[in-house]
């Protein structure tokens, strides 16, 4: 065990981050983004920009709520053995405001995304007009943002009371004004243990509801007499599971900047990496259940969702994505010693999430476009732009608040103390 | 089971007392002595130190043979009796992925039990047994001739054994 | 062995189960006695209880024909098989034949713009076409 | 291994406590014991007699009437089905999530599985015309030269019940050795040789125990999964039909879902009286009745989301068919069942939000029975009342069950507590080894943590 003194310096490696990589990073790529956005909005395929900004958002909103959302079942689950790394995923509540935005651009570009829009259908009355779709849309991200933006805040607490007379002035003003009344005492903390507890169920439950109905109304409805009834869990399951490969790879990229070998040990890339296999096979069980019952039943107005992303121009991209989501992660993270040697495990969980961002690609595009899969520097470049203000924005929230938890560390290493 | 042999019994009340008489045994050269645990203890499997047990191998082989089973089996039966049910082509993958699955695991929990059948068989230690070894004691048995117990049972004695005798 | 699968997923209803054993004449369920089996069609068994039944096309009649153009050699022309129903309709409404064959009285038929099929848009593709009225929509 | 981050008890109990404890709740039967044996023997007889009926005579004495071929029977397979779920997610699941509370709700959960299993194995034999030719489900090699058809959902049940039976009562057993074991040692009379004979041999080697926990580990692995596909497999009977009300994606999740809300219901409602009979309160705490609420809120949650998604997207869809058939449920002749499906299993949960609820034993059991009646009618709803409207008007029919029904319904409950009265006083019902391993054993040395 060690001293106060110890374990206060290897808090101070989380409170001193080397950021500048993510932001010189972050803010090259999302200038080259942003760039290749706009040049492409002023060329003559402005649709093909929106298509991929459409899936960009999705993506990217997906998984940083996601992990924000793997936060909360471990508070939920009492899972304590998370402790030390929790905090690489509460950051990504950074990127929550930029996604905000993007939504808002995002209806910038409604004519070429919404078919309902030219051809409505009344038979869902005002369901999906643009102003129905946009309000409703707007309130679900709101809500899931600020319960996350809260429930985040709120765990940070006490983390900033401990860590506020290490910083710097002004991060110390950031902290204390943040801190709002709480004083370290038992009962604040008590308080803050109880509004986590309180917080997090609501925003699992929130996440869920609200989640479904952005997968309905961006992603279903761009094929709009195609339904599934397990889309909306599906959806938010694949961004939960991004959320999880997110921060594997957001702790081995920690791990290694801020010297935590003896804080994050082997116990945690098990930890995640079983969660990571057992996901990836719950993703394709989801997967499966819809595309069995879809094939079996052969309703014409069903089949031709998935037919036409498995057969013919999009198959090899459905089979790409089926092996990076499913049988690659599966095979290389059933072994022990896979999942806890920090390369492959990165390895698989980056397949892992490179193939959902392709799944997401395969459910949008086939809906919008005549022909088949194209890839070119309109996608990679808008993909790159959305990873610069990721960055940027994780890079921004390292640079302010402690990215280890004290107490939640300590928590973590007396109980996987043997 | 093979003959009896005969050796020194220890009973231990305190895990740690008989993790340290398993190192001491390990340090002098013993190899083939047994403990006794009323539950899968780790530390005490640490100081042993064994090896991970084979039984995945054949977790493993079961679930593979599982598999190829059911796609084998559907595949083959479908062409065999060949009748198309419901405009579905003869050899589907599609619905056969559920026999393949659930057969994987049947296979493969029966050779997990198999696996576990046969390891203990092929590992297993006769030695004395004393019904407290289930309950709350831990009991190690060190086998050896008569005339060379001494040492032994000072060994496991000192280490913090409550109860030692000789058994043959 | 009477799992009633079938007629679940029958979208049509059309089959019919066997609750009781009404052909064993042990059995207090027993409705041919004495004259009534006469009711029974020779060429068709009576099915036991468990047993689940639906319109098969008159397959005794249509395996007939097969055979006898089997042993004839000549191949069987269209409208040799005359199912009952066809057989006991006074207005000819109803027509039988092989809806494989293009050149068949009922493909021409089926293929006409009357034609549609019960619940079409299930993708079920059934065996009956139905030949919608005509109507002088004018005077309507 | 296990770890416990807090004591469970005041004070905790010594390993011979805990062998005490438990092999004291065998053996030696009051009379109550045989009293409510007795009563469950009865109505057992009366479930096989009408059965026997039913077999005699045909099964137009069951209460069917086309379009409504699929009754009670095949809801109370689902249902007991169901129920077995939850012992595999507490054994095996949580097996795998090191959660330390398991240990002392495992056993009966898991005894509670193979016993339904066994129960709802009946029902689909119960349900066919010729129970007789059963057999012909399997695919074995015969005179006639044809096989099964295993693009039927009906042959994957076979498969997956069959699969399910198997892996379960492996797993039962498995875990059951070294407790046997440890009553073993302490038994007396002809009870000596029935554990001396099924405890095979376990001493508690150091070589038993490295396979015995590596297979255990496996066995655990290969359920959880197992314990997705059998219910999936269930939902996929009604799911690949395009009965409306039937063909849904999301009828695979949903049902297990709600097949461990049942299951855990059915715990509670086991553990509460087991508790107190074998006076287990030392080892079964409110604790655990509150994780086990948990539990029951959140698959409780899920079945709640699965309900609001089939009704909105049966709007959503314009599809007539679904429209009209989802407004039956809510609103034609079986609106009571829907009412009461929705009542029980999406509205009375939420009140296991509130702690008080979740930690007031009473309050759970009163739940749990509600959330088993909920559940038989969930499986009631989604099987008579799609079936009773479907597509063609004229094939529109009522169902309504008949006394044979009725008997073999309650015969199913007689058998399946049969199995566990007889289980509960001859095997131990808490797990004695797990029980014991989340307990640190005495040291000579202090530890600090």
């Amino acid at each position: 065990m060690t001293t106060a003194e110890q374990r206060l310096e290897i808090y101070k490696r989380g409170l001193n981050v080397p950021t500048q990589g993510l932001l010189v990073a972050g803010a090259v790529l999302a200038v080259v983004g942003i760039a290749v956005f706009v040049m492409l909005l002023l060329g003559d395929d402005p649709g093909r920009a929106w298509r991929m900004f459409l899936v960009d958002f999705l993506f990217f909103t997906g998984f940083s709520v996601g992990a924000i959302i793997f936060v909360a079942t471990q508070k939920i689950a009492k899972g304590h053995w998370s402790g030390p790394i929790i905090r690489f995923a509460e950051a990504t509540v950074a990127f929550l405001p930029i996604s905000l935005v993007c939504f808002l651009v995002l209806f910038l570009g409604k004519h070429y995304l919404f078919p309902w829009i030219e051809h409505p259908t009344p038979a869902r009355g005002n369901w999906l007009t643009v102003s129905w779709v946009f309000w409703r849309d707007l309130l679900a991200l709101l809500s899931v943002f600020v319960v996350s933006a809260a429930f985040v805040l709120t765990d940070m607490k006490p983390d900033m009371y401990e860590l506020k007379d290490h910083v710097s002035d002004r991060r110390r003003r950031v902290f204390e004004r943040l801190l709002g009344g709480y004083d370290g005492s038992e009962e604040a903390l008590a308080k803050v243990e109880h509004r986590v507890h309180w917080l997090a169920p609501l925003l699992c439950i929130l996440y869920a509801y609200m989640f479904t109905v952005l997968g309905f109304d961006l992603i279903m409805s761009l094929a709009p007499y195609w339904l599934s009834n397990l889309f909306g869990a599906f959806f938010f399951m694949g961004a939960f599971l991004t959320g999880l490969t997110m921060l594997a790879m957001m702790m081995v990229y920690w791990r290694k900047q801020l010297n935590l070998e003896d804080v994050i040990d082997v116990h945690d890339f098990h930890d995640l990496g079983k969660l990571i296999f057992g996901f990836s096979i719950f993703w394709t069980y989801l997967m499966f259940s819809q595309f069995l019952v879809i094939w079996y039943g052969n309703l014409p107005e069903e089949t031709s969702f998935p037919f036409y992303r498995f057969w013919g121009e999009w198959r090899a991209l459905a089979i790409t994505v089926g092996l990076m989501v499913f049988l690659i992660p599966f095979w290389g993270l059933i072994w022990v010693k896979s999942k806890i040697t920090p390369f492959t495990f990165t390895l698989f969980a980056a397949i892992s999430f490179v193939g959902v961002w392709l799944e997401r690609y395969l459910l949008v595009q086939p809906s919008l476009i005549e022909h088949g899969p194209e890839f070119g520097l309109p996608e990679f470049g808008i993909t790159l732009g959305f990873l610069g203000l990721f960055l940027l924005a994780y890079g921004m929230f390292a640079r302010t608040f402690p990215m280890l938890s004290p107490r939640l560390t300590a928590k973590a290493m007396v109980v996987t103390h043997h | 089971m093979s003959r009896q042999k005969s050796g020194v019994l220890a009973a231990f009340r305190q895990v740690d007392a008989a993790t340290d008489a398993i190192k001491a045994l390990k340090e002098l050269g013993h190899k083939d002595f047994i403990v006794y645990t009323p539950v899968p203890n780790v530390e005490v499997a640490a100081a042993i130190g064994h090896k991970v047990s084979s039984v995945r191998v054949w977790t493993l082989i079961g679930g593979l043979l599982g598999v190829t089973t059911g796609f084998a089996m559907t595949l083959w039966m479908s062409y065999d009796y060949p009748i198309v049910v419901g405009g579905k082509p003869l050899g589907s993958i599609v619905p056969y992925v559920v026999i393949g699955f659930e057969l994987t695991i049947l296979f493969g929990a029966l050779a997990t039990l198999a696996g576990v059948a046969f390891n203990a068989w092929k590992t297993n230690q006769p030695g004395p047994f004393d019904p407290r070894f289930t309950n709350d004691t831990i009991g190690i048995f060190v086998p050896c001739e008569e005339d060379r117990t001494g040492p032994i049972e000072e060994l496991l004695t000192s280490n913090g054994a409550t109860e030692v005798r000789y058994e043959s | 062995m009477g799992t009633r699968y079938c007629s679940n997923n029958c979208s049509y209803k059309v089959r019919i189960f066997n609750w009781f054993d009404h052909s064993n004449e042990n059995d207090p369920a027993f409705a041919f006695p004495d004259p009534l089996h006469w009711l029974l069609n020779p060429d068709v068994t009576v099915r036991s209880k468990g047993v689940m039944e639906k319109c098969t096309f008159c397959v005794q009649r249509i395996r007939a024909k097969q055979n006898d153009s089997k042993l004839s050699g000549e191949p069987l022309a269209d409208g040799d098989v005359v199912t009952a129903c066809q057989q006991t309709c006074p207005a000819d409404a109803i027509v039988f034949g092989d809806l494989n064959d293009p050149d068949s009285r009922v493909s021409a038929m089926a293929a006409d713009e009357r034609g549609y099929r019960v619940l079409e848009g299930l993708n079920t593709r059934p065996a009956v076409t139905y030949l919608k009225k005509v109507r002088n929509t004018v005077e309507e | 291994m296990a770890t416990i981050a807090e004591p469970q008890h005041d004070t905790l109990p010594t390993y011979n406590d805990v062998t005490r404890d438990i092999a004291n709740t065998l053996g030696s039967p009051k009379k109550g014991y045989y009293v409510l044996l007795g009563i469950v023997l009865v109505v057992l007889l009366v479930g096989a007699v009408a059965l026997l009926y039913q077999v005699r005579f045909g099964l137009g004495v069951a209460g069917y009437r086309p379009p409504v071929l699929w009754g009670v029977y095949i809801t109370t397979f689902v249902f007991w089905v169901g129920i077995a779920h939850s012992g595999t997610l507490i054994s095996a699941i949580l097996y795998l999530f090191r959660s330390a509370w398991r240990t002392s709700v495992y056993r009966t959960a898991e005894a509670m599985t193979v016993f339904a299993v066994m129960t709802a194995g009946l029902f689909p034999l119960i349900h066919v015309g010729r129970i007789w030719y059963a057999y012909w489900l399997f695919p074995y090699p015969n005179q006639r030269q044809l096989w099964v058809n295993f693009k039927s959902p009906l042959v994957w049940d076979v498969f997956a019940v069959s699969t399910y039976f198997t892996v379960s009562t492996c797993f039962l057993i498995v875990g059951l050795i070294p407790d046997v074991a440890a009553i073993r040692d302490l038994a007396k009379g002809w009870r000596k040789k029935l554990y001396t004979l099924t405890a095979l041999n376990w001493r508690g080697t150091d070589q038993q125990w490295r396979h015995y926990t590596r297979a255990y580990l496996y066995l655990a692995a290969l359920a959880t999964p197992l314990v997705l596909s059998v219910h999936s497999v269930v939902s996929w009977d009604f799911a690949m039909s395009i009965v409306p009300g039937w063909h849904a994606t999301i009828f695979a999740p949903y049902f297990v879902a709600g097949a461990i809300y049942s299951g855990v219901a059915m715990v509670v409602t086991l553990l509460v009286p087991l508790r107190k009979v074998f006076a287990m309160e030392r080892y079964i705490t409110v604790r655990h009745f509150e994780n086990l609420a948990k539990l029951l809120l959140l698959t409780g949650l899920i079945v709640g989301y699965a309900y609001g998604i089939e009704y909105f997207i049966a709007w959503y869809s314009g599809n007539p068919f679904e429209k009209a058939s989802f407004w039956n449920r809510a609103f034609g002749d079986y609106w009571w069942a829907t009412w009461t499906m929705i009542l029980c299993n999406g509205v009375l949960p939420l009140f296991l939000f509130f702690k008080k609820v979740r930690t007031s034993i009473p309050a759970l059991f009163v739940l749990s029975l509600f959330v088993n009646l909920g559940m038989w009618f969930e499986r009631f709803v989604i099987i008579v009342v799609s079936l009773s409207f479907e597509y063609e008007p004229y094939a529109m029919g009522h169902y309504t069950p008949s006394w044979v029904e009725f008997a073999i319904l309650a015969g199913s409950f007689a058998w399946f507590f049969m199995w566990f009265l007889l289980f509960a006083k001859n095997f131990p019902t808490v797990s004695i080894t797990e029980v014991k391993e989340i307990m640190p054993l005495p040291r000579k040395r202090k530890v600090h943590t």
